[in-house]
């Protein structure tokens, strides 16, 4: 999470830059804000279970992110972290689970389906992606990998769509041609977990 | 870019600050959770009339927290909406255990925040309703797109619910009445130059200096589409025109007409328009009952205008006439 | 420049229109030559209160006429003092037969242009007196120079005396309650970026993009220095720091403060700017009484703002507390 | 007076841009408004005595131009009037003492002195010269022409001085280096009388 907050500071300009171009302007902040007040919570008082993390990124960012990202992954963690339950340690199957539960809750809570040019471009990718590799008995690294690469390519796809959901959709046609950055900011915490878990970060 | 700030990520908390030592005797401020309250909340057996939004568009909604309109209002960071603690804190602050309604505008991120505290409150046993308005007519509302945006509107809704509930109107009430005012209000707006967010510090976005952005949102967001600066008679008449045409707005009608400015556009320029705005109302047989000019329903900076019409009836008239006392709006009292 | 208008030469004409049709039950609207009178006028047995000025300060001074402030405003061309002919009209218009004031500005072209007007109807058997403001402590007063110019301390003037006239107070109580708030308002402002005067096009200063004009007059006149840009912290000291000095202002003092926008900042900037401001006169143990936050004061859409402190007693808390009815300041009625 | 209106439409942007520099922008709008106004109202009735077209200038001047100069103009052409009563030809003394009559109006409302940087910095000068030309016995166009001259020399004086009235005062030290406006239009009006009088316009 530590990571994820680095990563966000790093690409705030960048996301609220794309989002400058077919938004409001604050997608950067907005994260940047929800996971740095994670990372304060974090060294506050870190829960000893991943679930017991995740629930706390859920709670943390739907009372800081605010605009549509703020419920969104904040549903998607609490979703996330109801999945792995109590689990100590988090296997494949229940990344794969945690990952499609977290797709589900966006998907509930802000009705976008594939193809809308929303997060979900880059969600639903990498848990089918994540889902694959642990059927094929992947590692966590492994299956973290293969949900970051489907996530990117999710992500960049996006910038042919026209947005059908959230604040893009007002422009239309006019949305074409860039990247959304919702889907940019979940394949960027993609690769960041993957990389984390891979012992890279 | 330049602004009277000190920094950018915490203009808000700064401003709320100042705005609760401007207006002692009619609001109180709360920072952690961000919450503008009445002073006398909660009120017993009223219903609560609960806003807010992204901060930045100022007076609303805090300016509009008071008798007879808000009794509370949750502002998010600059153009970001607010999140469901906030919401929680003001339903909790202005409980008179007769239920609240929150008026919701429509962008996605606000309807989930709110949709959010509506139901974490449910489940605390507070009756929570909750209208969106949805007035901008430059976004084409399909399946295809989040709808259109709230506005102008906003303010007319806020005002006549608010008028209603300090009358004793209970929550089914008060909610039919928000989409009553919903179903007959209309609002279009242009853009002739971006404000700049703090925290971006450049303009959200930029426009040649002969060209207008029109169907302009109220956080930058583009338009229907970039056409040539006009004259005043033609931009008035390029909002005016789609508004009339949506509800429609016949002959005979019985209207409030808002003339309002996003921010940078100055008075003398607004009242021009406005005086237009009811000229082409009169040609068109349409009947203008009341009247709005101001900068109330801003973006920052931004230098542009738009016109909300909201159609009349009696019970509007009345409501619209009654008692209000917020910092942005008082009269009767 | 990008502005919403028909013709630089017809704006003051069309935004008188449109003010008249906004405020139907205020204000009476004549065009050649402009007057904005209330709508009542004239009040028989009533001193008339007459201001007037240069346009381009919306809402100042037609948006003060009406019940408890003005009983006329003479609107100029943009940033040009009215003409004696304007002010002998609205003399005649609001003649209630127990005399007149005139609240001027201290500008050359507006003393002028006032003492040629009251000189005719001194000759024509109305008794009139003026008073001039002049609270800018931005200008050094002395024989070198007009003298100080009128400011934010002007809408301030005219909601007092206004109120004297509307209990019945003498023309001689009024001119002395006049010279008695002239004695004791104190203003100054800054600039972050300059308005555009339609006929000119092209903005009247240019300041660098991080540099202000300290002590900026209402027309874009040049201040006392440009300096760096700074925080709202320092800015706001800037300006009050020569103001608490000028009169000077004291511990235990009782003030009202006036937080003014030039036109195009927005009011998120401004109540962070006030609330500094309350801060800071806490800090020197002056007590803020009364407040009034907002864009009343303008220089087009100059971006800036503008602190006015008033030194209060139990008599000006009065006026200022009683009922006024204007397009722009509207209270206890 | 119609060659007068035309010099000023011609001056109109350069007066106000002079304006801009020291004051608030407007007096080549004001100037240009007022003599295009007296030029309309000659065309409807112009009055047959030299003393009443001045009067007509300085009524119109006043009700038209607003202000500092619409109140000085007016005044200077009301005393000019007043000087040359109902003569029906104007000789080089009564040009002479109407120019006297006139500055000494403009003193009066506006009690500036020889080096306020003001008009009558441009005003003054052509005084003198007018009354020295009509001590030598020169002709009227002659006389004018002196004036004209005078006045220009007395504007172009004022690029170094400090103002110490109107609009221009308000900015101390920082007004030297640029041209009074209204000096600078004193001297466009005289140049004109010049030039109409000597049958160049
Ligand atoms: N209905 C939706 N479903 C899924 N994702 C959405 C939806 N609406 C918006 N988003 C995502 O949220 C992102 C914008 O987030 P953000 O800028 O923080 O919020 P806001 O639009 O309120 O300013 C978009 O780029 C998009 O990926
Ligand atoms: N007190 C005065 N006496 C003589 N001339 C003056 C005085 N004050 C101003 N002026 C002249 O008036 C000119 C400005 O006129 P104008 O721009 O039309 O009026 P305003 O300053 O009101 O905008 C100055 O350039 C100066 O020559
Ligand atoms: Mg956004
Ligand atoms: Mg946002
Ligand atoms: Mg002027
Ligand atoms: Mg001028």
């Amino acid at each position: 999470m530590r990571a994820a907050s680095q990563v966000l500071e790093e690409h705030r300009v960048e996301l609220s830059t794309l989002d400058r171009e077919i938004g409001d302007g604050d997608h950067g902040e907005n994260m940047n804000r929800g996971f740095g007040a994670l990372v304060t919570a974090l060294e506050r008082d870190a829960p000893d279970s991943p679930g017991g993390v995740l629930k706390l990124a859920a709670t943390t960012l739907i009372s800081k992110v605010g605009g549509a990202a703020g419920p969104l992954y904040g549903t998607a963690f609490l979703r996330a972290a109801t999945a792995v339950k109590d689990a100590a340690e988090l296997d494949a199957d229940l990344v794969a689970k945690a990952l499609r539960a977290a797709l589900d809750g966006v998907v509930a809570r802000g009705k976008a389906e594939l193809g809308d040019k929303t997060m979900v471009d880059a969600l639903l990718p990498a848990v089918r992606a994540a889902e694959e590799a642990a059927g094929r008995g992947e590692d966590v690294p492994t299956l973290l990998k293969a949900a970051a690469e489907a996530a990117a390519e999710g992500a960049d796809s996006t910038v042919l769509l026209v947005a059908r959901k959230g604040r893009a959709s007002y422009l239309g046609e006019r949305s074409v041609g860039h990247l959304d950055p919702g889907a940019r900011s979940t394949s960027l915490l993609l690769r960041t977990f993957a990389d984390v878990a891979s012992g890279v970060r | 870019m330049k602004k009277i700030i000190n920094d950018p990520s915490t203009v808000v908390e700064e401003s709320l600050r100042g705005m609760a030592s401007a207006h002692p005797d009619l609001i109180r401020v709360q920072l952690d959770p961000a919450v503008v309250v009445r002073a006398d909340a909660p009120v017993s057996r009223k219903v609560a009339i609960i806003s807010g939004g992204g901060a930045g568009h100022e007076p609303m909604h805090g300016g509009f927290v008071g008798k007879g309109m808000l009794d509370a209002a949750c502002p998010g960071h600059v153009f970001t909406s607010p999140t469901p603690d906030q919401v929680q804190a003001a339903l909790a602050m202005t409980d008179g255990g007769v239920g609240a309604l929150l008026i919701v505008k429509n962008y996605t991120g606000d309807v989930l925040n709110f949709e959010t505290a509506a139901e974490l409150a449910e489940a605390d046993g507070v009756e929570v309703r909750t209208v969106v308005i949805d007035d901008d007519v430059a976004v084409t509302d399909s399946l295809y797109t989040a709808g259109r945006r709230g506005v102008g509107g906003t303010l007319l809704l806020e005002k006549i619910v608010g008028a209603a509930a300090e009358r004793g109107v209970d929550l089914d009430g008060c909610e039919a009445l928000a989409r009553k005012v919903v179903a007959q209000v209309r609002s279009m707006g242009l853009a002739l130059a971006s404000g700049i967010v703090p925290h971006a510090g450049v303009p959200s976005f930029t426009l040649a200096d002969d060209e207008i952005e029109l169907g302009i949102g109220i956080h930058g967001e583009p338009g229907r589409r970039r056409v040539p600066l006009g004259t005043a008679d033609e931009m008035v008449k390029s909002l005016l025109d789609p508004i009339l045409e949506d509800l429609p707005f016949a002959e005979g009608d019985r209207v409030l007409l808002f003339t309002n400015s996003m921010g940078g556009t100055p008075l003398i320029e607004l009242y021009l328009a406005h005086g237009i705005a009811e000229r082409l109302l009169a040609e068109r047989g349409v009947v203008v009952e009341r009247r709005l000019v101001g900068p109330f329903v801003t973006s920052l900076e931004m230098q542009g205008m738009s016109l909300t019409l909201l159609k009349l009836d009696d019970e509007l008239v009345d409501l619209w006439d009654a008692p209000v006392h917020t910092a942005a709006l008082r009269w009767g009292v």
